[in-house]
């Protein structure tokens, strides 16, 4: 602690300075630096003594004394910044272009971009792959051991979970589809149906 | 409470000094309930026992003063002056017992709780403005932390929404090219086919639109087809032997007869 | 303390209900309501339980809880006004019309213009209610159930955050004033007794 620099008039005690500390950094608008706090106290206090004691006093409380820069300031405890948002939830349904990857990856994984392009006829972007990864219902797989090494998309474990599935294999196959009136009931010529199903069983070859 | 309102020192010549503001100052009292609350002042007692009838006097008098110097007074004043004749009266003469209005002792007794009252609201608007005020004694919270909103998106599918996506891209890939093509295109087998049962009829030179079956004729992309199943099955029935074709110049109908039979 | 609400989600430790309580009124230069506060705090918080015990905690520090009519909120101890000249907001000097209006509307609230001119002698311009309308200290109450129903002006919960008041009962020397009949609405002897005399206490009543 410092001397007094000046016996003419006495301190006010450190239980006083210590609440004039609080009270200016509580009420200012900028942190406070220590020799800001010194103008602002009577003659003669220790605003890095009453300083420190405030910081103590605030340990583990809802607000503690932070240090910013050579300043001091209030900030809201780490832990409790969730006080401070206000979350509003938006559902909005998946655009088409993305149920319709997605599609793609649940029946053919693990699907690389190229075959889900293909499969859709028309580019998969960038944003709608992110997207589903984002919303955790799909994740890479392994790299294919083809050429170029591309890399695999498939579902996961939270795609199975929100869509009410065991595993991917439970997903309904074409004629399923078909008999839900899901797919056009014309029969189609038999040999490109066989075709179609063969491919889409390849990941779950042990269904019955 | 009106007592401490004034000090207790007081000669008449400050009394006259006073009056005499009173007079300059007229433009500064609120109105005459202002100006008697300052005249009764000078009566130096507690306002619940203020003399309504000296009051009234002062006020008079005051009127009269203004009068003599020429100052404007607002009508208001003049409304209070005449009032204050007439109480004044009431309060000096003895009560006609035929009057029905209120006695004089009950009009000044008003007179003195409007008084009282603006007197009490000047104090405590007084005590209030005293007191401690927020921004200039007492401070709120300088750094402050808007409670954020965060708008958070979640996406959501059924599996109906996957299924049918998935169907939907499934039929589009899978059966349309076949069974809808098959549908629309007219084979050369086809046509030569149907052909060779008509041509037996053909004596005459026909065009050879005229060949196309009926439920071929009207949509243009079955119509081409057909068209062109039909030129191409004549160019072979042509080359057997079994037709003969003309066209008369570029673009312009092509006919088609049987070809006579010749001498073997 | 009131029953758990909901036997799902336990509430938090008291103590983190009162940092919470710390940390949301630390945030904000506004007071904030009982309900205020329950709506940012888990499920099955008591805010109203952690509010008196921040109050306990706080009480002789530098800066006080503080309630306002039904809110609450930190603010300077009044000794330490002296720390914060560079935090003081120039007003704009009251006028005398201001102030006494000001007065009545809080004393005798709900307060017609009739009434204010009444007590002042004087016509009340427009531009005085305004004026204390746009600070935010009065407001307009519901209209008076009296010929002509015209509108009241009450105090705002500003007023009181402004004056360090509790509520509006704890205006100085309201007692005082009730007990020497000064609030008592007196229509000139002469004049038909109106409804107003029932009406006039409205805000007050539950005053000891």
């Amino acid at each position: 602690m410092s001397e007094p620099r000046d016996s003419l008039f006495e301190a006010p005690p450190m239980a006083d300075q210590e609440r004039m500390v609080e009270a200016i950094l509580f009420a200012t608008a900028d942190p406070v630096t220590v020799p800001q706090l010194a103008g602002r106290m009577p003659h003669g206090c220790d605003p890095a003594t009453a300083l420190a004691r405030v910081r103590i006093h605030y340990e583990g409380r809802g607000v503690t004394l932070q240090r910013i820069g050579d300043a001091w300031a209030f900030r809201t405890a780490p832990d409790l910044g969730f006080l401070m948002q206000h979350e509003v939830v938006e559902t909005r349904k998946l655009s088409r272009a993305a149920i319709e990857t997605l599609a793609i990856v649940a029946y053919h994984q693990p699907a690389t971009r190229a075959e889900i392009e293909e499969i859709r006829g028309v580019s998969v972007s960038r944003g709608t792959l992110d997207q589903l990864i984002e919303l955790d219902w799909i994740r890479l797989g392994r790299r294919r051991m083809s050429p170029g090494r591309p890399v695999t998309f498939i579902v996961t474990r939270h795609f199975l979970d929100h869509f009410g599935l065991e595993s991917a294999r439970d997903l309904p196959g074409l004629k399923e589809l078909r008999a839900a009136g899901l797919l056009d009931s014309r029969p189609p010529p038999g040999t490109e149906d066989e075709e179609a199903e063969a491919t889409q069983d390849d990941l779950f070859e042990d269904d019955a | 409470m009106a007592q401490d309102t004034y000090d207790t020192a007081d000669t008449s010549v400050a009394a006259r000094i006073a009056a005499e503001a009173l007079i300059v100052d007229v433009g500064a009292f609120e109105g005459p309930l202002d100006l008697l609350l300052s005249l009764s002042r000078t009566q130096k007692v507690d306002l619940r026992k203020i003399s309504i009838l000296e009051l009234a006097r002062q006020y008079l008098a005051f009127v009269e003063q203004a009068k003599a110097l020429r100052l404007e007074l607002a009508a208001d004043y003049l409304v209070m002056a005449a009032w204050l004749a007439f109480l004044k009266s009431r309060l000096l003469l003895p009560p006609d017992p035929d009057d029905e209005g209120p006695s004089g002792e009950e009009l000044a007794a008003h007179l003195a709780f409007q008084l009282e009252r603006l007197e009490a609201m000047r104090n405590v608007a007084a005590r209030l403005m005293a007191r401690d005020q927020l921004g200039r004694d007492i401070f709120a919270r300088g750094i402050t932390e808007d409670v954020t909103r965060v708008r958070r998106v979640t996406y959501t599918a059924t599996l109906l929404d996957l299924m049918q996506g998935y169907a939907r891209i499934r039929t589009r890939d899978d059966f349309r090219p076949f069974v809808m093509d098959r549908e629309n295109l007219m084979t050369m087998e086809q046509a030569l086919d149907r052909m060779r049962h008509l041509i037996g009829f053909a004596g005459e030179w026909t065009d050879i639109v005229s060949y196309l079956p009926p439920e071929w004729d009207h949509d243009p992309v079955r119509r081409r087809t057909a068209t062109a199943a039909h030129f191409a099955a004549s160019l072979e029935l042509a080359k057997e032997g079994k037709i003969e074709i003309r066209q008369g110049e570029t673009f312009s109908p092509i006919h088609i007869r049987k070809r006579a039979p010749r001498d073997v």
